[in-house]
C-alpha cells in the first residue's frame, strides 16, 4: 500500500531527476500506546517552500522531530539529497544541513541572542568563547537575511517575531539548508507574518528548502509551492496551493468544512457587565504595561481586544482577574471590585479561560475531576462547605467530557493525557458551567485543531445569545473580527482604536495593530 | 520591522537597590565600592567599641581559613545548580571528601588526600547523577538520600578499615596525614619584616583595619586556600567565558533548547554534577587539612552553609565567595572573642539606621520605622550587653546570613531549569 | 481492574526497592566478612519470650511515632512544593518551651496535657511562621532560612536550657528543665497488651501515639478531602494555575508553614511527655532531618509515611541485635539510606510506567470519536486531492 | 531459665573467675581513640587478669547516630545476662537508675555520673575529680609559659567541661595570680558538636595563641586535634587530656604536647571489675578517682615537664592533703 503514494509522487516531481531535498519513506512512529506517524511519506524539492497541514495530534510535529534527529522512527527511511541518512541526535541533523524552529520556542530566556544562536556550535579561541567572532556572524547572517537582530540583548527582553527570528538565525547560523519551521505563525499578526514570508522568499532566493507547518490554511495556500496532507499519523495525500482551495484542504484533513466565526445576529444589551476606569499597571522599569485603559463589556456583548502580543493584554487579563495589582476602577455589574481578591472575583461570576493553559489553566499531574474543581473550589456542585465532593465533582466532569465533547477515558485520568485541544474543551466546559456574567477568554483556540475550533466558537456564540458578556484576546484576527461586536486595539498598553469588525480586514486591523494606521500613530 | 518588538531596554532591569549594589552591573566598581564601605564601617566600629579582633589580620585570615570549605560546597553547588540539579546533598559528598581525603592522606600525604576527597566526593556525585539524570528522581529526595548514606558509609568503611589499623585511627577517625600541606605568605609584607603585620599593629583608624585585612590574606595561607580562592575566578571563565560553560549553563536554562542544538544535556548534567562532588569533596579536605586528620562529623552541617551561600550569592562565584567570607567573618569571630560579638550589634545598628534613612527617602515609612525600631534595639543591646551567652553567640554567622538576606531586598534568580527533572522529548 | 492495577504498580516499586536494598547490604555484610543471612535472621528476631517480643514492638513503635510525626510535617510543606528542612529547629523550640511551660503551671492532668501540646504546636508554628514570612515579604529561599534557623534553634534553645529555664541542679552533669508533673505526663497504653492478651512489655507503649495517629487522619482528611487541603495541592501542583485559579499563593505559604510547623511542634512530645519528662542536654536531635527521608519514602501521603516510619523503626531496632551478631550498627544507617535512595528510583520508575499506560489508554481511546470523519479509515493510502477529488468539487 | 542461671551469684556473678562484661559506649564507640578506647582497655585488662577470654567475655554496643537506643543497650545487655553491665558516659546518667532497678540481679556502672542520692544498690558510679587533674595541668603550664597567657579550650559548655576549667584555672593562679587564661567553648550545652569539631578547636587556639597565650589546655575530644595543629603552627605549647595524647600523636604534634591530663577510666573501670570480681564490691555509691587513687594525674611523655616535677608533686600533695581546696565551677 505504500506504492500507491509513492508512485504518485514520483508522478508528481515530474521531469526533474534532480533528487529531492528530503525524503521520506514508510516513516512509522510509535509511542506507548500511540502511533503518532504511520507509514508516512514526504518528498521536498530542493528550493521549494513546502507546507504540511493536518489537524492537531495528526502527527506533524512528530514527524519533523523525526526528520530533526530528536528520535529514531521505528521504521521507514530518510533520505537527504537522495542519499539513505541515520539521524541520531540533532547534532547529526544540524551536520545534515537541517534546522528545526519548534513550535514552541527553544530559547533560554536569560541568555543572549548570541549565545542563544551559538550553543552548541560556538566559535572558540584559545579555549574561550570567541563572542567577537560570534557577534560578527550573527551581524552578517541578520543582515543577509533582513533578521534585524542584536547579538547582546536577552532574548527575555524581546518580542515573539523576533525570537522567531532569533531561532531563524539559529538555523542559519549552522549553515542549514532545510528548515523546518513548526506553526510559525501561530503568534504573529498579519504584517509579522508577512514579514516572516519575506524572510522565507529570501531563504528560498537564496536556494534553502523551507519546510513549514501550519494550521492556518489560507497562509498555507499563499505561501506553498506544494502541501502534504497528513491525518491521523498517515499522509492522505498532497495538494498544489494555485488548483486547490481552503475549503477542500480542510476537507482532506478532518473531512468537515472549515468553520467559520461568522456572529450571528447582535445580541448586546444594555446593561454592562464589566466596566474598566483608568486601569493602570505598572512594570518593572519604566513605562507602565496597561497605561489608563477604559472599556465596557454589555451583557450579550463580545469586546474583543486586538494587539500585537507583549502590549499589555496580559496584563490587562491579570488586571480584570486581581492577578496583579492595578491602580483605576474594574466594575463588575455594577460594583467596586477593584479591591477584591481573585477568588472573590471568580465568585461574582468572572469565568476565566487563560492564555497558557498549562500554566495557568491546569494541574497537569491531577485528574480531570480535580481540575474540574480549580477554580471553583467555593463553589457548587465539587464542594460542600469546607469539604470536596469528589462523587459530585466525578458526576459533573462526566457531564462536561459529554457536553463538550473532551475525548479522554474518564475523570481520573490525568490531565496531562489529554491533547491540547481537549484540555482546551474541558476548560472552556469548566469556566461556562459555573454560568458567569462576564468570561475572560485569552487566546481561547490557540493551538487548537479546526474541530475543536469551530466547537469552541459555537459555545462563546451560545453563551453570548444568552446574556453573558465576553472579553476575547485573541491573536487570530479571524476570530477577532468574526466573533466580536466591538474590537479595541491595543498598542504598548493603551486602547488606540475602536473598530468595528463588521467591515474591517485583517490587514486593516493589523495594520492598526502595530501603529501603522494613522489614527493610531496619532493617538500615541 | 523592528516595530513589533518590544522596546528594548538595554539596562538589566532594576532588582532592587541593594541587589543592585552587591550584585548588579559594573560588579568590580560595586564590589571595591562595597569592600571600602564596609572597611570603614568596621573601622568606626573598632574604634569606638575598642574591639581590635574585629579588624586584625587574624580575624581575616581565619575568616578565610572558615570560608574556604564553605566556599568550596557553594561552588560544587554552584556547578550542579547551573546545569539545572539542585544539589543539598553537597554535606553528603562533602563528608566523602573528608573521608577519602583522611584515607588516602595517610597513605600518600597532602597532595594523595587532595586527590583522595576529590574522587570520594565526586563519587558521590556520581550516584547524584545516576539517580537525577537517569533515573529522573526529584532532586532534593535524591540529596536527601545521598546525606543518609554518606553519613552511614564513611562509618562503616571506618569499621572496615581503622579499626586495628597499625597506622593508628578509629571508627570515627582516619589516622593523621603523612605529610602536612605546604603554606605561604607574602615575602616582606606579610613575612619576615611583616610590614603589614606592623601597621595592622598601630590601631590606626581605616589605615590598621585595611593592612588587617591585607595581611590576614596574604600570611600563611594553605595550599588549598590558595586553591579555593584561584577556583573562584576559574569557575567564572569557564561557567561564563568557554563554550564548555555556555553548554552546560544552558542545560540549566533550558534543556530542551540545548539538547534541539545537539547538546548532549544528559552527559553535561553527568559532568556537572560529578564535578559538583569533587569540588564538595575538595572541600572535605580543606577540613581535613585543618586537623590533619579525617573526624567523624567533622563538615557539621557546612555542606547546607556551602548552598545557602550559593543562593546567598545568586548563583554566581563571587556572589557565593562574598556569602562564604561573610559566613567565615561572623564565624571566626564567634569562635575568638564573645565580646567582639556584642560589637556587631553596634555595626548592625549603623546598618539598620542607613536602610532606615534610606526608606524614609523612597518613601517606604513602614519599612523605615522597623528598620530604626531595630537600630535603636541593636544599639540598646551594645551599650547595655557586656558579653552574650554561649547559646546565642553560637549563632551568630547563621543570624547575620540570614539578616543580610532579608535586608537585601532580593529578587534572586536561579537558573531557570534548576531543580527540574529533564527528560528528553517531554517538555 | 484499574483499582488492581494501581495497587500492583502501588507496591511494585516498594517492594523493587527493598529488593535491591537487601542486595546492596548483602554485598556490604560480605565484604566485612560475615553472614547476610544472620542479618536478616536478626532483623525479623523480636526475642524469645512474649516479654521481649511485645518490647521489641513496643521499641518500634516509640520510635515510630516521632519519626512519623516528623515526616508527616515535612511532607505537608512538600505537598504545596516548600521544603521545609527547618523542622529540626521547630521541634526543638516547640521542646524545650512547651517542656518549660509545662513544668512553670499546675493544672489538672486533661487540661495540662493540653497545655503542653498547644504550647509545643504554637511554638513549631511561629518559628516556621518566621520562614514563610521571610519568603513572602522578603523573597528569602525557605531553605536558606530554615538551615539558618536550625542553627538558632539550636543556640536559643540551649541559651533557654541553661538559662531560663534550667531545672536540674548545679553540677549535675546533664542539664534539663525542671520535670513536668503528673498531671502533664502522657498516660502509656500498656493496658493495650492486656486487652489484646499479650505479655506485658518492659518499657511503657507512648500513649501519645493515639495523638500521632489523629493527626495523621486530621491531615490525611484535611488535604484529600477539604477545600484547603485542595488548594494546598494545587499550590504544590502548579502555583501559577493556583494562582489563576483565586488561590493566595503567598497565604498559602504562611498557612501551610503554620500547619507543618505546628505539626513539627509535636515530634519531641512523645519522649517528653511519655518518658523524661524533661529537655535536657540528652534531647533526641535529627529527626527532622530523618523526616525529610520518611516523608519522600511515604511518597508524601500519610499512610505512606506510617509505613515508612515503621520500616525505620524496624531498621532501627536491629541496631542493637546486628551489634550481638557482630554486624556493625552503621548497617543500618546503610540500608536506610540504600532503601530511601531504591525507593526514590523504584517509584520514579514505576510513575513513568503509569503514565505511560494513562497517555496510552487516553491515545487509545482519542481516535473513536462519535463522528468518525468521512474518508474511509485513516491510514489507507493516500490520495491526491487535486486530481480526483478535486476534480469532483 | 537463663535469667534463674544468672541470679545466683547476686552482687558477684563470677563464680568460676570468669566475667561477662556487657559495655553500653559512648557516642563513637569503639575506637574513638579516647574515652571509650579507654574503658574498654580496662576491661579487657581485667577480664584478661581473670582468666577469661577478651572475644567471649565481652559484648561492647555502640549507641545509634542519634543516640535515641541508649536504653535498649542497657536493657539489652542485661537481658542477655551481661554482669555487670558498664555504661560509659554521662548520657545514661538520665535512664540508667530505672533499667538498674528493673534488673536487681545485674550489677551496673556508670562513668561520669553520681549515683549517691539515687538509692539504687546494684548501680556503681565510677567518677573522676576531673578538676584535681586540671589544677595540675594549669600547675604546670603557669609554671611553663612566659608570657603569663595561657588558654582553654572547652568542648560543649556543660558542667563535665566546666570542672576542667575550673581546675585549670585555679591551678595557674596558684602559681601565677594575675595570669591571663582564655576560655573558649565550641559550642553551647546541648550541642555535641563541639567535641567533633578540629576547625572550631583549632580556630580558637589560633586565637589565643596569636593573642598571646602560649600554652592552650583542651578538653573538647576530637576538636582537640585542631587545637594540636595550631600549636604546631603557632609553634607553642598544648595540653592533651584524657589519656597520654603524646602516645597517638604525630611526631611534629609530640613536639609540643607538654602533658596530658590523665583520666584514668581505664583504671577506674579496671578497678571496678576486680572488686565485682573478688565480691568486695559496695554498690549504690560512687567510686571517686582523684589524685590520690591516681584516677586522675599528669603524664610525662616527652619529659617536657619533667624540670617543675617538684612544684607539680607539692601542689599534689596539698591537694590530697585537702590543704587547697579546688573549685569544680568557674
Ligand atoms: N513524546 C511523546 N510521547 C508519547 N506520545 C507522543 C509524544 N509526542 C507525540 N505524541 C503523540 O503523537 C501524536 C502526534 O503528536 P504531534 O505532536 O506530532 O501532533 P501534531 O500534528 O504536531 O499536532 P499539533 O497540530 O497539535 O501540533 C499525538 O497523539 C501525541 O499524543
Ligand atoms: N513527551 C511526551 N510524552 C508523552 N506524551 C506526550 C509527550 N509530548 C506530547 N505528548 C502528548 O501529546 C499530545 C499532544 O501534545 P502537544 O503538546 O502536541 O499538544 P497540542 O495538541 O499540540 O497542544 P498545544 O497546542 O498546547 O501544543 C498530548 O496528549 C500530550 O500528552
Ligand atoms: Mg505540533
Ligand atoms: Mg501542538
Amino acid at each position: 500500500m505504500a506504492e500507491g503514494p509513492a508512485g504518485a509522487h514520483a508522478a508528481a516531481a515530474g521531469t526533474g531527476d534532480a533528487p529531492y531535498a528530503v525524503e521520506l519513506r514508510g516513516i512509522t512512529k510509535r509511542f506507548p500506546g500511540v502511533v503518532a506517524n504511520r507509514d508516512i511519506e514526504l518528498r521536498v524539492r530542493r528550493g521549494e517552500v513546502h507546507a504540511i497541514v493536518g489537524e492537531n495530534g495528526a502527527g506533524k510535529s512528530t514527524l519533523m522531530k523525526t526528520l530533526y534527529g530528536m528520535h529514531r522512527p521505528d521504521e521507514g527511511t530518510i533520505l537527504l539529497d537522495g542519499r539513505e541518512t541515520t539521524l541520531r541526535s540533532p547534532a547529526d541533523a544540524i551536520a545534515a544541513g537541517i534546522g528545526m524552529v519548534h513550535q514552541h520556542f527553544m530559547l533560554a530566556d536569560n541568555f543572549t541572542v548570541l549565545e542563544n544562536v551559538v550553543l552548541g556550535s560556538e566559535p572558540t579561541r584559545g579555549g574561550r568563547l570567541d563572542r567577537a567572532e560570534a557577534r560578527r556572524r550573527i551581524r552578517e547572517i541578520s543582515q543577509r537575511y533582513a533578521l534585524n537582530l542584536d547579538p547582546d540583548v536577552l532574548v527575555e527582553e524581546l518580542g515573539v517575531g523576533d525570537r522567531q527570528r532569533v531561532e531563524i538565525a539559529k538555523v542559519l547560523y549552522r549553515g542549514a539548508t532545510t528548515l523546518i519551521l513548526d506553526e510559525p505563525t501561530a503568534v504573529l499578526v498579519p504584517q509579522e507574518v508577512d514579514e516572516l514570508f519575506g524572510n522565507l522568499a529570501e531563504l528560498t532566493r537564496e536556494g534553502l528548502t523551507v519546510i513549514f507547518i501550519s494550521h492556518k490554511l489560507d497562509e498555507v495556500r499563499k505561501v506553498a509551492d506544494s502541501i502534504t496532507v497528513i491525518r491521523r499519523g498517515t499522509t492522505v495525500g498532497s495538494a498544489d496551493p494555485r488548483t486547490t482551495t481552503a475549503r477542500q484542504l480542510a476537507e482532506m484533513m478532518v473531512g468537515s468544512e472549515l468553520p467559520s466565526p461568522q456572529t450571528r445576529t447582535s445580541t448586546v444589551r444594555e446593561t454592562p457587565v464589566l466596566e474598566l476606569r483608568g486601569v493602570t499597571v505598572a512594570s518593572l522599569g519604566g513605562r507602565p504595561a496597561v497605561d489608563d485603559v477604559s472599556l465596557t463589556v454589555r451583557e450579550g456583548e463580545v469586546v474583543g481586544i486586538a494587539g500585537v502580543e507583549g502590549n499589555g493584554q496580559a496584563e490587562l487579563v491579570d488586571a480584570i482577574m486581581g492577578l496583579r495589582p492595578a491602580e483605576g476602577v474594574v466594575v463588575l455589574g455594577g460594583e467596586d471590585i477593584s479591591g477584591w481578591s481573585t477568588r472573590a472575583r471568580r465568585e461574582a461570576g468572572v469565568g476565566f479561560v487563560p492564555e497558557d493553559r498549562h500554566r495557568q489553566g491546569m494541574l497537569l499531574e491531577a485528574p480531570l475531576w480535580e481540575n474540574r474543581i480549580l477554580g471553583h473550589q467555593t463553589r457548587p456542585p465539587a464542594v460542600k462547605g469546607p469539604f470536596i465532593d469528589r462523587t459530585a465533582a466525578r458526576a459533573d466532569t462526566e457531564r462536561i467530557m459529554r457536553d463538550y465533547d473532551v475525548r479522554a477515558p474518564g475523570p481520573d485520568t490525568l490531565a496531562v493525557a489529554l491533547s491540547g485541544g481537549n484540555q482546551q474543551k474541558l476548560i472552556v466546559g469548566r469556566e461556562m458551567s459555573a454560568a458567569p456574567r462576564l468570561l475572560i477568554a485569552a487566546h481561547p483556540t490557540r493551538g487548537v485543531d479546526v474541530g475543536a475550533q469551530s466547537a469552541i466558537w459555537e459555545l462563546l456564540k451560545d453563551a453570548r445569545a444568552e446574556g453573558m458578556g465576553i472579553l476575547l484576546i485573541s491573536a487570530d484576527l479571524d476570530e477577532l473580527i468574526g466573533l466580536s461586536d466591538t474590537l479595541q486595539v491595543m498598542l504598548r498598553g493603551r486602547l488606540v482604536a475602536t473598530l468595528d469588525p463588521s467591515s474591517l480586514t485583517p490587514e486593516e486591523l493589523g495594520g492598526h495593530m502595530t501603529g501603522a494606521s494613522d489614527g493610531a500613530v496619532g493617538a500615541l | 520591522m523592528s516595530t513589533t518588538a518590544a522596546p528594548v531596554t538595554t539596562s538589566a532591569p532594576s532588582r532592587g537597590p541593594l541587589t543592585d549594589l552587591f550584585l548588579g552591573g559594573g560588579t568590580a566598581r560595586r564590589v571595591t565600592w562595597i569592600v571600602v564601605g564596609l572597611m570603614l564601617l568596621l573601622s568606626v566600629v573598632r574604634i569606638i567599641s575598642g574591639e581590635q579582633a574585629l579588624t586584625s589580620s587574624s580575624t581575616f585570615s581565619t575568616a578565610l581559613l572558615l570560608a574556604v570549605p564553605i566556599g568550596l560546597a557553594g561552588l560544587g553547588g554552584l556547578f550542579a545548580e547551573r546545569a539545572g540539579v539542585v544539589n543539598i546533598g553537597l554535606e553528603g559528598m562533602m563528608i566523602l571528601g573528608t573521608w577519602g581525603a583522611g584515607w588516602a592522606g595517610y597513605q600518600w600525604g597532602w597532595a594523595g588526600a587532595i586527590v583522595g576527597g576529590i574522587l570520594f566526593g565526586a563519587a558521590g556525585g556520581l550516584v547524584h547523577a545516576i539517580a537525577t539524570v537517569t533515573f529522573g528522581v526529584d532532586h532534593v529526595v535524591s540529596g536527601v538520600a545521598i546525606n543518609i548514606l554518606a553519613g552511614g558509609l564513611v562509618r562503616f568503611l571506618s569499621e572496615l578499615l581503622y579499626v586495628d589499623n597499625p597506622a593508628g585511627g578509629g571508627v570515627t577517625q582516619s589516622p593523621a596525614l603523612s605529610s602536612r600541606p605546604p603554606s605561604f605568605s607574602l615575602p616582606v609584607l606579610s613575612d619576615g619584616p611583616d610590614l603589614l603585620g606592623d601597621l595592622a599593629g598601630k590601631e590606626w583608624f581605616l589605615v590598621s583595619d585595611v593592612a588587617g585585612l591585607l595581611r590576614g590574606v596574604t600570611s600563611g595561607v594553605g595550599v588549598l586556600t590558595l586553591i579555593a580562592i584561584l577556583l573562584v575566578p576559574i569557575s567564572y571563565v569557564v561557567l561564563w567565558r568557554t563554550a564548555f560553560g555556555l553548554r552546560l549553563r544552558s542545560c540549566g536554562e533550558n534543556p530542551a533548547a540545548a539538547d534541539s542544538l545537539g547538546v548532549p544535556v544528559y552527559r553535561m548534567k553527568y559532568i556537572a554534577v560529578v564535578i559538583s562532588g569533587g569540588l564538595a569533596g575538595l572541600g572535605g579536605v580543606a577540613l581535613v587539612f585543618v586537623a590533619n586528620i579525617f573526624k567523624e562529623g567533622q563538615t557539621g552541617g557546612r555542606g547546607f552553609i556551602g548552598l545557602a551561600a550559593l543562593i546567598f550569592g545568586n548563583w554566581r562565584p563571587g556572589g557565593l565567595a562574598a556569602g562564604a567570607g561573610l559566613f567565615g567573618f561572623a564565624d571566626g569571630l564567634q569562635l575568638r572573642s564573645r565580646t567582639a560579638v556584642v560589637a556587631l550589634l553596634l555595626l548592625l545598628a549603623v546598618l539598620l539606621l542607613a536602610v532606615a534613612v534610606f526608606q524614609t527617602v523612597r518613601g517606604k515609612y513602614v519599612q523605615a520605622v522597623l528598620a530604626a525600631a531595630f537600630a535603636a534595639l541593636s544599639l540598646v543591646g551594645f551599650l547595655t550587653i557586656e558579653e552574650l551567652p554561649e547559646g546565642i553567640v553560637s549563632f551568630t554567622p547563621h543570624l547575620i546570613t540570614l539578616l543580610v538576606l532579608s535586608l537585601a531586598s532580593q529578587r534572586l534568580r536561579m537558573p531557570k531549569a534548576d531543580g527540574l527533572v529533564y527528560r528528553r522529548g517531554e517538555s | 481492574m484499574t483499582a488492581l492495577r494501581r495497587l500492583g504498580s502501588a507496591l511494585f516499586a516498594p517492594a523493587i526497592a527493598v529488593v535491591f536494598a537487601v542486595v546492596i547490604t548483602a554485598l556490604v555484610i560480605l565484604l566485612i566478612g560475615e553472614n547476610p543471612t544472620t542479618a536478616l535472621r536478626v532483623l525479623f528476631d523480636f526475642g524469645d519470650s512474649p516479654a521481649q517480643q511485645t518490647q521489641a514492638i513496643v521499641v518500634i513503635l516509640n520510635r515510630a511515632v516521632p519519626l512519623f510525626l516528623a515526616g508527616l510535617a515535612v511532607s505537608v510543606a512538600f505537598r504545596m512544593g516548600l521544603f521545609n528542612i527547618g523542622v529540626e529547629g521547630q521541634y526543638r523550640m516547640a521542646t524545650v518551651l512547651a517542656a518549660g511551660a509545662g513544668a512553670a503551671v499546675a493544672l489538672p492532668a486533661p487540661l495540662h496535657i493540653l497545655l503542653v501540646i498547644v504550647v509545643a504546636m504554637a511554638v513549631g508554628a511561629l518559628w516556621a511562621a518566621i520562614v514563610a514570612i521571610l519568603k513572602v515579604t522578603r523573597g528569602v529561599s525557605e531553605v536558606i532560612s530554615s538551615i539558618m534557623l536550625n542553627f538558632i534553634a539550636l543556640g536559643t534553645a540551649s541559651w533557654l536550657l541553661t538559662g531560663p529555664l534550667r531545672g536540674s541542679e548545679e553540677g549535675a552533669a546533664i542539664i534539663t528543665t525542671k520535670d513536668l508533673p503528673e498531671s502533664g505526663q502522657f498516660p502509656g497504653l500498656n493496658g493495650l497488651f492486656d486487652v489484646i492478651g499479650l505479655a506485658q512489655p518492659r518499657g511503657e507503649l507512648y500513649g501519645f501515639l493515639i495523638v500521632a495517629v489523629l493527626v495523621g487522619i486530621a491531615i490525611s482528611v484535611l488535604l484529600k478531602r477539604t477545600r484547603f487541603g485542595f488548594d494546598l495541592r494545587a499550590t504544590g501542583l502548579s502555583p501559577s494555575a493556583a494562582t489563576a485559579s483565586g488561590i493566595d499563593a503567598r497565604a498559602m505559604v504562611v498557612k501551610t508553614m503554620l500547619i507543618s510547623g505546628a505539626i513539627a511542634g509535636l515530634i519531641g512530645l512523645p519522649d517528653l511527655m511519655g518518658r523524661t519528662h524533661h529537655f535536657g542536654t540528652e534531647f533526641t536531635a535529627g529527626l527532622g532531618f530523618l523526616g525529610i527521608a520518611v516523608a519522600l519514602l511515604g511518597r508524601n501521603s500519610p499512610l505512606g509515611i506510617a509505613f515508612a516510619a515503621l520500616l525505620f523503626a524496624f531498621l532501627d531496632r536491629a541496631a542493637v541485635p546486628l551489634q550481638f551478631a557482630d554486624i556493625p550498627a552503621s548497617v543500618v544507617t546503610i540500608i536506610q539510606g540504600t532503601i530511601v535512595l531504591a525507593v526514590v528510583i523504584a517509584n520514579e520508575i514505576a510513575r513513568q510506567i503509569t503514565r505511560r499506560r494513562a497517555e496510552g489508554d487516553s491515545g487509545q481511546a482519542g481516535p473513536p470519536a462519535p463522528e468518525s470523519p468521512p474518508g474511509g479509515p485513516a491510514g489507507t493510502a493516500g490520495s491526491r486531492i487535486d486530481e480526483p477529488q478535486g476534480a469532483q468539487s | 531459665s537463663d535469667e534463674d542461671g544468672g541470679d545466683g551469684g547476686g552482687s558477684g556473678g563470677g563464680s568460676e573467675g570468669t566475667l561477662k562484661v556487657g559495655v553500653a559506649y559512648d557516642t563513637g564507640g569503639r575506637g574513638d581513640k579516647s574515652f571509650n578506647d579507654s574503658a574498654i582497655a580496662g576491661v579487657e585488662a581485667a577480664v584478661q587478669a581473670l582468666g577469661g577470654d577478651v572475644d567471649e567475655d565481652i559484648e561492647e554496643l555502640s549507641p545509634n547516630e542519634d543516640d535515641s537506643n541508649r536504653e535498649e543497650l542497657l536493657t539489652q545487655l542485661a537481658e542477655n545476662d551481661f554482669n555487670p553491665v558498664i555504661a560509659v558516659g554521662f548520657a545514661y546518667g538520665d535512664i540508667i537508675a530505672d533499667i538498674a532497678a528493673d534488673y536487681p540481679d545485674t550489677q551496673f556502672a556508670i562513668v561520669d555520673t553520681s549515683v549517691e542520692d539515687l538509692g539504687v544498690d546494684n548501680l556503681t558510679g565510677l567518677i573522676f575529680a576531673e578538676e584535681e587533674g586540671s589544677f595540675l595541668a594549669g600547675v604546670a603550664a603557669a609554671s611553663k609559659s612566659v608570657t603569663g597567657h595561657l588558654g582553654f579550650v572547652g568542648g560543649q559548655q556543660s558542667p563535665l567541661i566546666e570542672k576542667f576549667e575550673a581546675g585549670y584555672v585555679a591551678g595557674a593562679k596558684a602559681v601565677k595570680p594575675d595570669i591571663i587564661v582564655d576560655v573558649t567553648y565550641l559550642s553551647p550545652a546541648g550541642d555535641g558538636s563541639g567535641f567533633g569539631d578540629p576547625e572550631g578547636g583549632k580556630v580558637a587556639a589560633q586565637g589565643m595563641y596569636q593573642a598571646g597565650a602560649d600554652i592552650v589546655f583542651h578538653a573538647a575530644g576530637g576538636s582537640g586535634e585542631g587545637v594540636f595543629e595550631a600549636a604546631v603552627e603557632a609553634g607553642q605549647r598544648a595540653i592533651g587530656v584524657d589519656s597520654d595524647q603524646y602516645l597517638s600523636a604525630s611526631p611534629d604534634q609530640q613536639a609540643v604536647i607538654m602533658t596530658s591530663m590523665l583520666k584514668r577510666v581505664d583504671l577506674a573501670v579496671e578497678e571496678y571489675l576486680n572488686s565485682f570480681a573478688d565480691d568486695s564490691l559496695e554498690s549504690g555509691t560512687d567510686i571517686l578517682n582523684d589524685l590520690s587513687t591516681e584516677g586522675v594525674g599528669l603524664s610525662e611523655s616527652g619529659g617536657y615537664i619533667d624540670d617543675i616535677q617538684d612544684v607539680i608533686a607539692d601542689f599534689r600533695q596539698q591537694i590530697i592533703d585537702g590543704d587547697v581546696e579546688v573549685p569544680t565551677t568557674p
